[in-house]
């Protein structure tokens, strides 16, 4: 097929031939009682001819559908099972934060380098994908690596992959999205451990992407009233992140980064119980990529902290 | 759409073409479940993801319009049911009242409806440019409750259509050989009116007092 | 059902009234006519038009695929191609095809009724069909649509800038007619079904006509509202599935593929039914297992609600969700694996004859079996994850919905012409439309498979040139597949007009629908029938190869 | 109308009236209760106790005959089977 250039793409590519060899059994199988039959009782052969006997007929039925209903459910438990083992995110993973737009991809790195449409990783080190979408929904697709993810506005979906084999390898957008949908295309470049540290040496002059939030969380006045000394009385969001946090209409929430997404472009939808609605929406103020920022600097802030 | 009394193509049973009208319709309106089943979907999903803020939006619904509009479809269902057994037993001029009534509850529905909407008009109550809550889950409410609603009023138009179309089939005299035509119009209008009983509590009774 | 056509339904010459192609011939008395035979092939003409339609696109397409870069079509004019061509083709084609025509000439004749039970609704379905046609042709006029025929939102509803709620509303115009249409088709199997036909007599083309409006009367109306809720969206600023407010575009998918999987039932299940008719008579053998047959039917049609999260494995669902569609997905292989073991089963000790109506079916065997199988891959998350959205889903439901379908509908029109015009068509050419149709399909589709698994994504006009070689096969054996659609025009036309005269019934076919003349009269038979045995008895009794043969040979003119 | 006939068309259909108005009373009035508890699913099951009035008397499925039933059936099953699994997605995500 292709290039198999992730740890996932051998197990997939297991599954898909596995799946081939089976399916051809069965089309040689039902091809060659068609094409046999065809010819043996073609009109006017000598072959024998009369009727089966009633069991026969609902043996063989009940055999065959036996027979496929095993097979459907071992295929199933065979790919459910691969389903669960590899689709688990490792908690090591390398950050990349993905915001999609019509027609072109914006990757960020969490030391704060940004780049369009190309993606450096290095290999051998498991790189989890954070993804959300300025507008339409597009899809994220590497087929070296068989991993495709749609991406979604108003929510972040994620998926990952750990590079095997340096190299470049397509980039595509999967899911249609308007005029230049075949246009959305990139490279992901695999790079190996040592020139992957000369490359990502130039990001430190931006700061990382914790450090870019810190500014952008006075500059948009956030600190006005989340900040040590605001005399709005608004939560303190240090060591927020990771939480479970009960809501003011019952229940509870996991602070993460969908919710922190939300808080800042939606603040009405689901307030924490104590406090009154009365932040505004940041929705057109702060764009996807501030607050990719702002969010990976809440997530350094420990309990007790400075903000 | 079928007589009663006389054997019309394709049928050739009397007690099978009796059953033909009802049954069709009967199907028409598990369409009809799936349809509003959709909506509802996502009336489900807003109200379950929306939380709080969904039920601000809701509170700014005219409880005493949905109300009131609720007691006079009820009640048109109850003149439709009459005026259906009325024709089937043959009882022309209670079958033509009742229609009548419903005729005119119906179309007091609509209008009851219209001056709902002007002060929700009024109101800024239209999600869009000048909306009172802005973008969030309180708009998803008010899309709902205009698709809804709009859908819903369509409906009723459609029957009134049914009803007026029944009422001139009795003024011409033979109702009584329509009579599944006239089971077929009640069936649609209790449908209309079973829809709007169950959006009452969706669009008016969320977040009170 | 009597067994001799010669006696019994037709009486003396001279006697008998007009076929019912002869009850009035002005426009007028088509335009107006309740038969379900006249409306049957008032359909015909109109898909007929589509399918042209469906085909010139996609003929703009392959021809813009030759070569990897845009070069052929702009990038709006490939989109609006892909999407004119997914819309007309899946419901002013492939959703009407078989039922709309077929099945409104057979169905009441298969039952030995006089019409459908609601003759005027029927008419008015095909009205509603036509108004929703000129919605969609004046949307593709005004300048077209480029949402793919999914209308995802919400670049359906927020970022499109061409025609969605025209083309939006002629689909939901459409959806009335196949409610109209399932409604009819539902209420005349439960009520006209002749005196001795019960249900398990029934010619498992009604079963396949039944269960089809099943899923037609209980899915389509979740496309009209999900339709309607875009509509909502898109002109009123009404905010439904716009994230900006909460909203969620997967609850758009949910509510779009509760129908749109089903529909892909609603395209295979009557290609079920025109396959397992020609096969028992060509091969002069009753149906292998035929319960069995009815039963997965059945069960296809209400398991196919249940399937619909295949189609959003990478969307976003939950992973659980993803699980259960997935298993569900895998179940419903069981019953469509039965129905091709069957027909496959009802060859065996047959008196195979190889007419045209018989390449089909056997094409359409070995088409839904690939087509089948690669399901399998599709319902297996893992390997989902790589092949949706690329050219293996699109090789995957053609080979369903076209090498399939079409194939059957192909094969039905032939196996049925005679009884349809009264004339019969030359065997050899059909024979040769049919083989040129199965070579030119495979391909066109199976190099699809091969570079979707390499990579290559659906809706791309402008790809990387590793897969120009796929390309160019695929578009070349649309040129063969092209020539098989359109031979058939030349000899059908031809049979209309010098054919011969079909007698009754040309193939020795069992079912009612020949037990009466070619053409068939306005009330479709010219007594009452009662029916006193199973369908396809082609071999009551222990025959001798010679005997069948024989007997074969006496119902030939 | 003998008082057979009066009690079949009038009577009885204006019994169901009165329930239908009483359950609407009660949908209404426990909604205005401060506090009370599982709002929404009392205000439901009137709604659906209603339609059940609607569908069993006015529309005599009651009396319907099994056919007529099951494509009554057909649509509730369905619907719910356009719920169970969006929420199956929804509830898990």
């Amino acid at each position: 097929m292709m290039p198999e250039a992730s740890t996932l793409a051998p197990r997939i590519d297991h599954l898909f031939f596995a799946l081939v060899g089976l399916s051809l059994v069965i089309v040689l199988l039902v091809g060659c009682l068609v094409a046999g039959f065809a010819v043996r009782y073609r009109r006017g052969s000598k072959a024998q001819r009369g009727q089966l006997p009633k069991w026969i007929t609902r043996d063989v039925e009940l055999g065959w559908t036996a027979a496929t209903f095993f097979v459907a459910i071992f295929i199933f438990w065979f790919a459910a099972s691969m389903q669960t083992s590899e689709f688990e995110i490792p908690n090591n993973a390398m950050e990349i934060h993905v915001v999609a737009k019509q027609w072109m991809w914006k990757l960020e790195h969490a030391d704060g380098q940004r780049e369009i449409n190309t993606l450096h990783v290095p290999v051998g080190v498991p790189v989890r994908l954070v993804m959300t979408s300025q507008d339409a929904i597009h899809s994220f697709f590497v087929p070296a690596f068989r991993i495709k993810q749609d991406v979604l506005p108003g929510r972040y979906t994620e998926t990952w992959f750990q590079a095997t084999k340096p190299g470049t390898y397509h980039l595509f957008c999967a899911e249609y999205c308007g005029t230049d949908h075949s246009q959305m295309t990139g490279g992901i470049v695999v790079m190996p451990p040592a020139a992957f540290a000369r490359w990502s040496e130039g990001a430190a002059a931006q700061g990382t992407l914790a450090a870019q939030g810190a500014v952008l969380f006075r500059q948009l006045g956030c600190s006005g009233c989340h900040g040590k000394s605001a005399r709005v009385r608004a939560p303190s969001l240090a060591g927020l992140y990771g939480t479970r946090q009960p809501m003011a209409g019952g229940g509870f929430r996991q602070v993460d980064e969908e919710y922190l997404h939300d808080s800042i472009e939606q603040p009405q939808k689901d307030i924490v119980a104590g406090y009154t609605p009365v932040m505004p929406s940041y929705q057109g103020i702060a764009s996807e990529g501030d607050i990719i920022r702002i969010i990976a600097y809440l997530k350094t802030l420990k309990a007790g902290g400075r903000q | 759409m079928a007589e009663d009394l006389v054997l019309h193509e394709p049928f050739e049973e009397a007690a099978r073409q009796r059953i033909a009208v009802p049954f069709g319709v009967w199907s028409f309106l598990a369409t009809e479940c799936l349809f509003f089943g959709g909506i509802l979907l996502f009336y489900a999903y807003a109200r379950w993801h929306g939380g709080e803020a969904f039920t601000q939006g809701a509170k700014e619904a005219a409880v005493w319009y949905g109300t009131i509009n609720t007691a006079v479809l009820m009640t048109s269902s109850l003149t439709m049911a009459i005026a259906e057994r009325a024709t089937k037993g043959g009882f022309r001029v209670v079958a033509r009242w009742m229609l009548g009534g419903t005729l005119m509850l119906g179309l007091s529905f609509l209008v009851i409806k219209g001056f709902e909407y002007r002060k929700d008009v009024h109101e800024h109550l239209i999600p869009g440019p000048g909306f009172k809550f802005g973008q969030g889950p309180a708009a998803q409410f008010w899309a709902f409750y205009w698709t809804a609603t709009v859908t819903h009023a369509i409906h009723v138009t459609i029957g009134l259509g049914i009803i007026a179309r029944l009422l001139w089939i009795e003024r011409r005299g033979d109702l009584l050989l329509h009579a599944t035509s006239a089971q077929g119009g009640a069936l649609y209008w209790h449908l209309v009116d079973i829809v709007w009983v169950v959006l009452y509590p969706l669009l008016y009774l969320v977040g009170r007092p | 059902m009597n067994s001799d056509p010669t006696r019994g339904g037709i009486p003396e010459r001279g006697a008998e009234p007009p076929s019912y192609l002869r009850e009035g011939t002005t426009v007028r008395s088509w335009l107006t006519t309740t038969d379900h035979k006249r409306i049957g092939i008032l359909y015909a003409l109109a898909i007929t038009f589509f399918f042209a339609l469906g085909a010139v696109a996609a003929a703009l397409i392959r021809a813009e695929l030759v070569t990897p870069s845009g070069d052929f079509l702009t990038n709006d004019e490939y989109n609006q191609a892909f999407t004119l061509h997914g819309i007309v083709m899946v419901w002013f084609f492939l959703v009407p095809s078989i039922p709309a025509t077929l099945g409104n000439f057979l169905l009441p004749m298969m039952i030995g009724a006089k019409d459908v039970a609601f003759p005027r609704l029927n008419l008015m379905s095909w009205y509603v069909f036509m108004a929703g046609g000129l919605l969609a042709l004046f949307a593709i006029l005004a300048g077209g649509v480029d949402t793919g025929w999914t209308f995802y939102t919400p670049f359906s509803t927020l970022y499109s800038n061409s025609h969605v709620l025209l083309a939006a509303l002629g689909v939901f115009v459409v959806g009335f007619s196949s409610i109209a249409t399932g409604v009819n088709f539902i209420a005349t199997v439960h009520l006209l079904r002749a005196r001795g036909m019960t249900w398990m007599r029934l010619p498992l083309f009604v079963w396949a006509m039944y269960t089809t409006s099943l899923v037609m009367v209980l899915a389509t109306p979740v496309l009209a509202m999900s339709l309607l809720l875009v509509v909502a969206e898109r002109a009123f600023g009404l905010p439904i599935f716009d994230p900006r407010s909460g909203g969620d575009p997967l609850l758009f998918q949910h509510l779009f593929w509760f129908y749109s999987h089903p529909a892909v039932y609603i395209m295979v299940l009557p290609a079920f039914g025109v396959v397992s008719e020609i096969i028992t008579c060509e091969a002069r053998r009753r149906i292998f297992g035929y319960q069995f047959m009815v039963y997965a039917m059945v069960v296809i049609a209400v398991i196919g609600f249940m399937v619909w999260g295949h189609h959003m494995f990478v969307s976003g669902q939950s992973a659980f969700a993803s699980m259960v569609f997935s298993f569900l997905s895998f179940v419903i292989a069981v019953p469509s694996a039965i129905k091709v073991f069957n027909w496959t089963g009802t060859l065996y000790r047959g008196q195979i004859r190889f007419s045209a109506p018989m390449l089909y079916a056997l094409g359409f065997i070995g088409l839904f079996t690939i087509g089948g199988l690669t399901g399998l891959f599709l319902a297996s998350v893992p390997l989902d994850v790589h092949l949706t959205d690329t050219y293996f889903v699109v090789a995957h439901f053609h080979y369903i919905m076209v090498g399939g379908s079409v194939s059957a509908f192909f094969g039905g029109l032939h196996f049925w012409w005679p009884k349809i015009t009264g004339r019969l068509y030359s065997e050899r050419l059909a024979q040769f439309a049919a083989i040129s149709m199965f070579f030119g399909f495979n391909f066109t589709f199976f190099p699809q498979f091969i570079m979707g698994t390499m990579g290559m994504p659906r809706r791309y006009h402008d790809y990387p040139p590793e897969f120009q070689p796929w390309h160019v096969m695929s578009s070349v054996g649309a040129l063969v597949l092209g020539f098989g659609y359109l031979w058939p025009i030349f000899y059908l036309g031809w049979s209309l007009f010098r054919g011969e005269r079909a007698p009754a019934n040309p193939h020795g076919a069992t079912g009612l629908e020949w037990q009466t003349r070619s053409p068939p009269p306005k009330d479709n038979f010219d007594r009452l029938l009662v029916v006193d045995q199973e369908p396809y008895l082609y071999h009551p009794k222990e025959s001798t190869p010679d005997e069948v043969e024989q007997a074969h040979a006496k119902q030939k003119p | 109308m003998t008082h057979e006939e009066r009690r079949e068309i009038v009577l009885a259909p204006l019994i169901v009236w009165a329930g239908l108005f009483v359950l609407l009373g009660l949908t209404w009035g426990y909604a205005y209760i401060p506090g009370a508890s599982a709002k929404v699913i009392v205000s439901l099951t009137i709604a659906l106790a209603k339609g059940a009035l609607i569908v069993a008397f006015f529309m005599q499925l009651r009396r319907a005959d099994g056919l007529t039933r099951l494509a009554a059936l057909a649509g509730i099953v369905w619907a719910s089977f356009l719920f169970l699994f969006t929420f199956a997605d929804f509830l898990t995500r």
